[in-house]
């Protein structure tokens, strides 16, 4: 059966009430923009995903693949996000088969929608659709519940708001794909270094009507630079007090010692390998 | 269901909880309206969306068209308007193939109605209804949120209606021109911008009748002067 | 011998548009012993004839009542009768619990009709093989219908239906004119004497032959006098009235001399 | 790690154990928890000596709003009976729709059946009882008006719980508390009602629509009023209140000792 | 929302409808098709080839030369029934139902063959009368759902259509039978605007703004559906037993100009009747007439029975139409109509 499992809904909610803390859903803070430029769109994102005060991963991705055309930025629930998208990036690419023609991106908005809607904002994804299709660029947000609106300029999650400013600040119509770019970028730097949710690299994807680039890691504003000093210490920095030599023969006092094989390794070794 | 328990008929009246969105849901803190006029129907919108107080867009379009030269007005949940609109656009569309005849006004409203009542405790949605046809002309019908019907000539809707309900109760004529009509509209939405901090943007207008769908524009940086669209 | 081939089932029209099935089914009816009903100005009785399997079996039950304003008299596959009549009696207490009111009989009548017709137009089902006579008081006074495994149902002045009621009709025809102004003895009278007609010739009636259902207005036309069924001695009086010898004289003539161009 | 795809997001057999799929099966209770939104206030009536008369104002509310003046909310049934509502608005309206047909299948027959004021309410009474035993209740308390089967006036209530009260005088809402003392004392039994004249039962609904007028905040001075008589209904729908009393305003000054 | 199943687009034509389609005076230059007399393809009885060939024992089979057999005979139980007629007025429209008497002992004037499926429609059929019963009880829950899904009263139109599609679907399973009726169904659409049913508050009180001028909308309505599901719009319409009489006399009606009015149309139609009745004459039978007038006729748009005293004075003046037409035959030739009386 297809869906999601409500039945320990009660249970932990009583649970809840007698003080026992639920867990967390990995809840990205997160800033995702996009963005429409002159004969095309841009989508981008940070790639910081957080667990409650922990950084979880320092370079995860937020741009999903929906079709080759169509891009998703992701904030919200990372999960959700994740199945949401794959699950309409795989209806669409069904019905684009059956129907012989390009996937729309209103096609994918609506689809995501209604699926969105029929969750009540339980499945806690919140996308901004971005794509070229026969018709033209695309550029949609979809909230959790279900609504959407349709702009030229978008940002979303918990840097939104610090990306938003830098949008409504230098915004215009008409630009060109670097423009575009640049100020995508620069949108999600604001939710970088304004918003603690949001951290490490900026993810670019640039759609255009003939092609899709993604552009991984386009800026890397949080390197790990070499530490200036070393923290080795030096040998003999700890003083011996004393010191103590035990033979094997005194061992075998108290264990039985066997020899092993020419060339043949500990089975806890083996095991150990991975560690 | 997170929506609010507070609503109760007591013997001292009816408390209402007007906050029944879900959390962290989408909201049209709004207003909206529609009127008759001389040749047909006008629907206003301001142009909000808020998450709390964020403003989620500032230039939302909440005039949605469910048939040639029928509109509604959408104000509460974003999502629920949007979705309650897709089924009746949908429906009229079937309405229009089936039967070889555009959907009236009334068919439409009906139609709202029946959703709006039938899911009241799901659905938070406040709709005004607006449509000309060939045989009732222009019409109005405001659907509140209990999911009753009224047909009105005029009807205002969403958090900033209540500061313009003496505006507009002064102001009012039956049969005016188009252009004293959508004075009155641009009159009255201007002042719950102007009062309503849900409220705000750009002023919105479709002006339907037998011509068609007219949409108007009006922006606050022009003071809402000129017309852009 | 050509037998055709469209009576098999009653969703086969023959090409004069006829359905077999349906028609013998009234055959069934003609099977059953025959009951009589009258309608008045005021009252509405049933009599019916019941038979006994052998002589010291019982006698079959004619007469069902239904709600306290109808029951009904039945001729053909009792079994049938008691499907309807339950149907009958779920229908009757359903508008008394929702409106309180007792169920206009028109209505009551109307619905096993339209059930009778689906079994007349779908494969696999058959038609009823009863037919019925419903008596009632509503709203609107007396009333007497008449039910067929068709499905047709049609208000009566005074019907009869089962064996031999050729000739309790011929009866009911000839005295059509003085029923309407009848109290319910003179009814009920009319009745097993239109009973009578249809007799087996060595057959009479008695009190264990003799089913009478009465149902009317209340004294002075107001209120209601509820559906009685009436068997075994509660029937004598009655019985003894039409007896042979029994009979007035009066007006025999006069009815034998109007039979004769019939 | 199971790393099959049916398998993602799932709690781990072996350590959770089998997944326990019968949820699918059960369900849980079905919840409305739904509250009047647009409301109408009272309805009052009172019996008389040929009839009855019932009356409503016309607003709708929206909280302490005012949001609609011109709610009929009278409404005929078969040229016989009056159904008035208070309550609910888009509930008063689902009644309505349901009232419509069942007045259309009355009328399939031509025969004169029709369902009397006390057929009407025992209907009613059923519905509003299956809807509150369904835990969907119709937000409405209603009255109905109208003649019995023997056509003697007939006066009765039902509300969302499913109870139903019949007196010679009925209000509901503030109606109760307000109008009913002055109902009562114009008839306080069935005696007294089928004593009153028509003008003298009209003076006493319309005294209550003033006091209600004066003292509840939900209401409005514009109102429907209906007779029902063998005759018919004469039903008005757009009455407004008279003789109102608030010229001694000019005498209070103050709230206590001030003279100016 | 189930829209399609009954869609009158979308349905198909009936198999074993004549291709070739000619036009009489009663048709009407409306949207659906035009109706032919009745064909005597259709209505003809099968040829001896086909007798004992199988192709008739079952509904829903196609013969060699594409008829369906069982639809045809479903229209011989029509050609049997009491006639029923419907004419069109410019102010109404009139139903009449002539009522073969089969007995002496059914109540004078109950027994009503004429039905109301909504407050403004009403219907009659020719042909099984339970069937005739099926097909109204089926009408009133078509309406009924109409009212609830648009909260409105369906249209005569959009009824016939709901309708023939029912019909239709009865010729073809093999598991029922097709009707064996053919049904009149006529209304009266409202001229005027209708509120939504159950709306509160009634919008300007100068009236809505930006209506057309001169467009008259809503009217009489009358439709003939037979048992193959083909429906059509009539000026008149007639089916049953005396078809062909009552054809001939409507026709002289000049219907299509619309002149007639409500009230001359209850006469004509009692007329009609009683001439289509004169072939049948060794049976008694009973006048049944409900009319449909517009708002603010007689009914105000509602579907009832035709008012005692006007059905007499139409009764009377139809036999007296009769003698008169008696009379003449009688001035023509005297023997036939003296053998007439002998045989009675």
């Amino acid at each position: 059966m297809p869906g999601f499992d409500f039945t320990n809904h009660t249970r932990n909610a009583a649970l809840h009430a007698r003080g026992v803390p639920l867990p967390k859903a990995t809840s990205t803070g997160t800033t995702i923009v996009g963005c429409i430029f002159d004969g095309g769109v841009v989508i981008a994102a940070d790639t910081r995903a957080t667990s409650g005060p922990i950084v979880a991963d320092k370079n995860c991705e937020k741009l999903h693949y929906i079709a080759p055309q169509i891009w998703c930025a992701g904030a919200g629930t990372a999960a959700d996000t994740e199945f949401t998208t794959a699950l309409i990036s795989s209806q669409l690419e069904l019905h684009s088969l059956s129907t012989g023609r390009k996937p729309r991106v209103v096609t994918c908005m609506t689809m995501l929608k209604q699926h969105l809607f029929r969750y009540q904002g339980h499945i806690g994804a919140y996308l901004v659709v971005a794509g070229v299709d026969p018709t033209g660029v695309g550029l949609f947000t979809v909230h959790a519940h279900g609504s959407t609106d349709k702009l030229p300029y978008v940002t979303m999650g918990s840097g939104s708001l610090a990306a938003m400013s830098v949008f409504e600040t230098q915004w215009k119509s008409k630009m060109t794909e670097e423009e575009a770019v640049t100020l995508a970028s620069n949108a999600i730097q604001a939710g970088i270094f304004n918003d603690l949710g949001s951290g490490s690299n900026v993810d670019v994807a640039v759609i255009t009507k003939d092609k899709t680039t993604l552009k991984r890691g386009y800026v890397k504003p949080n390197e790990r630079s070499k530490k200036q000093k070393s923290y080795v210490f030096k040998r003999g920095t700890t003083a011996v007090l004393n010191e103590k030599v035990i033979t094997r023969e005194e061992i075998s006092k108290y264990v039985t010692v066997h020899e092993l094989e020419g060339g043949e390794t500990a089975l806890g070794e083996k095991m150990d390998l991975d560690v | 269901m997170e929506f609010g328990t507070s609503g109760m008929l007591n013997e001292d009246g009816i408390h209402v909880d007007m906050d029944r969105l879900k959390k962290g849901e989408v909201n049209l803190g709004t207003s909206i309206m529609a009127i008759n006029f001389k040749d047909g129907v006008i629907l206003g919108a301001d142009s909000r969306t808020t998450t709390g107080a964020y403003i989620a867009n500032r230039v939302t379009d909440k005039l949605t068209q469910v048939h040639d030269t029928i509109w509604c007005c959408r104000s509460g949940s974003a999502a629920d308007t949007q979705a309650v609109a897709d089924i009746v656009h949908y429906q009229l569309g079937m309405y229009a193939t089936a039967n070889n005849r555009p959907p009236t006004t009334q068919t439409a409203a009906a139609m709202f109605q029946e959703l709006c009542y039938e899911n009241k405790d799901r659905l938070s949605a406040g709709l005004i209804i607006a449509g000309w046809d060939e045989r009732h002309g222009g019409q109005v019908y405001s659907i509140p949120l209990g999911g009753s019907l009224h047909k009105q000539s005029y009807a205002i809707g969403g958090s900033g209606s209540t500061y313009i309900y003496g505006y507009c109760d002064s102001n009012w004529r039956e049969g005016m021109d188009e252009e004293a009509a959508v004075k009155f509209v641009k009159g009255a939405l201007r002042e719950a911008i102007k009062w309503d901090g849900s409220s705000g943007g750009v002023i919105r207008m479709v002006v339907l009748t037998q011509k068609g769908a007219n949409r108007h524009l009006y922006l606050p940086d022009t003071d809402y002067a000129v017309r852009h669209q | 011998m050509f037998r055709n081939n469209y009576d098999n089932d009653s969703v086969t029209f023959s090409p004069q548009g006829r359905i077999f099935q349906v028609e013998y089914a009234s055959e069934a009816v003609k099977q059953g012993s025959v009951v009589v009903g009258i309608v008045s100005k005021t009252h509405a009785v049933l009599v019916a004839l019941k038979r006994n399997a052998e002589e010291l079996s019982s006698y079959q039950k004619k007469v069902i009542a239904i709600d306290e304003h109808l029951g009904l008299a039945l001729a053909g596959l009792a079994s049938d009768a008691r499907v309807l009549s339950n149907f009958m009696k779920q229908q009757s207490l359903s508008s008394r619990l929702t409106y309180g009111r007792a169920i206009p009989v028109e209505r009551l009548v109307s619905s096993i009709g339209d059930r009778a017709q689906t079994n007349t137009q779908h494969y696999g089902k058959r038609p009823y093989g009863v037919g019925l006579l419903v008596a009632g008081v509503d709203e609107t006074g007396p009333h007497l219908f008449e039910f067929q495994p068709s499905g047709m149902t049609q208000e009566m002045a005074a019907c009869a239906i089962g064996a031999r009621s050729q000739m309790a009709r011929t009866y009911l025809e000839r005295n059509l004119e003085k029923f309407g102004a009848c109290g319910r003895e003179e009814l009920v009278v009319h009745g097993l004497k239109a009973l009578k007609e249809s007799l087996a010739q060595d057959k009479e009636l008695t009190v264990e032959n003799c089913s009478v259902g009465v149902v009317g207005l209340g004294k002075g036309g107001k209120g209601l006098e509820g559906f009685k069924l009436f068997d075994g001695q509660e029937v004598k009086q009655w019985v003894d009235l039409v007896a042979e010898g029994a009979e007035e004289k009066e007006g025999e003539g006069e009815d034998e001399g109007m039979e004769v161009d019939s | 790690m199971n790393h099959l795809p049916q398998a993602w997001g799932r709690p781990r057999d072996d350590i959770y154990g089998a997944y326990d799929s019968s949820y699918l099966q059960s369900h849980g209770p079905n919840q409305h928890t739904q509250q009047p939104i647009v409301t109408g206030t009272s309805v009052v009536a009172l019996k008389f000596k040929d009839g009855v008369i019932i009356a409503a104002d016309n607003l709708a509310s929206y909280g302490s709003l005012a949001r609609f003046t011109d709610v009929k909310r009278l409404r005929t049934f078969a040229d016989t009976s009056v159904v008035g509502f208070g309550g609910d608005v888009s509930d008063m309206q689902y009644l309505d729709r349901l009232l419509t047909s069942l007045d259309t299948e009355e009328a399939y027959s031509s025969s004169g059946h029709t369902l009397n004021a006390h057929n009407l309410h025992t209907y009613l009474s059923k519905v509003f009882y299956k809807r509150r035993s369904d835990f969907n209740p119709l937000w409405n308390q209603i009255l109905v008006a109208g003649l019995d089967g023997e056509s003697k006036p007939f006066l009765a209530s039902a509300d969302l719980l499913g109870t139903t009260f019949s007196s010679p005088s009925l209000a509901t809402g503030f109606g109760a508390h307000l109008a009913q003392p002055l109902l009562r004392k114009v008839a306080p039994d069935e005696e007294a009602a089928a004593k009153l004249s028509k003008e003298q039962a009209l003076e006493a609904v319309k005294e209550s629509m003033k006091v209600l007028f004066y003292r509840d905040a939900r209401s409005l001075d514009n109102y429907s009023i209906a007779v029902i008589t063998k005759d018919g209904i004469d039903l008005k729908e757009n009455e407004k209140l008279e003789k109102q009393s608030w010229a001694f305003a000019d005498q209070i000054r103050g709230y206590g000792t001030q003279i100016n | 929302m189930c829209l399609s199943a009954l869609n009158p687009n979308t349905r198909a034509i009936v198999p074993g409808a004549p291709k070739v389609q000619q036009t009489t005076e009663l048709q009407r230059p409306l949207q659906i098709p035009i109706h032919p007399q009745l064909l005597t393809l259709r209505t003809s009885q099968p040829t001896l080839e086909h007798h004992g060939t199988g192709y008739d024992l079952t509904n829903s089979v196609f013969s060699p030369d594409g008829r369906n057999f069982q639809v045809e005979y479903a229209v011989k139980a029509v050609e049997n029934g009491g006639t029923s007629i419907g004419i069109r007025c410019k102010d109404g429209v009139v139903l009449a139902v002539e009522k073969i008497i089969t007995s002496k002992l059914l109540k004078a004037g109950a027994n009503k063959r004429i039905a109301t499926i909504d407050r403004h429609v009403g219907a009659v059929s020719s042909g099984l009368v339970p069937d005739g019963r099926h097909f109204v009880s089926r009408a009133r829950d078509e309406a009924a759902s109409w009212r609830s899904t648009y909260k409105t009263p369906i249209t005569t139109k959009d009824l016939a259509s709901r309708m023939g599609g029912y019909l239709q679907a009865y010729t073809l399973y093999s598991s029922v039978r097709p009707f064996g009726i053919t049904a009149i169904v006529a209304g009266w659409d409202s001229e005027l605007e209708l509120p939504v049913d159950g709306q509160v508050g009634s919008g300007p009180s100068i009236g809505s703004g930006g209506k057309v001028e001169g467009m008259t909308f809503g009217g009489p309505g009358l439709y003939m559906i037979e048992p193959s599901g083909m429906y059509w719009g009539y000026y008149g319409a007639a089916t049953g037993k005396g078809r062909q009489t009552a054809k001939a006399e409507l026709e002289k009606l000049d219907l299509a100009a619309l002149k007639l009015s409500l009230q001359d149309g209850v006469k004509e139609a009692a007329k009609i009747i009683y001439v289509a009745h004169a072939d049948n004459k060794d049976k008694e039978f009973e006048l049944e007439m409900t009319w449909i007038s517009n708002l603010d006729g007689p009914t105000k748009g509602r579907h009832q029975e035709v008012p005692k005293d006007i059905l007499e004075e139409a009764e009377n003046l139809a036999k007296k139409y009769l003698e008169g037409e008696d009379d003449e035959e009688t001035k023509d030739d005297d023997k036939p109509a003296e053998g007439d009386k002998m045989e009675e």
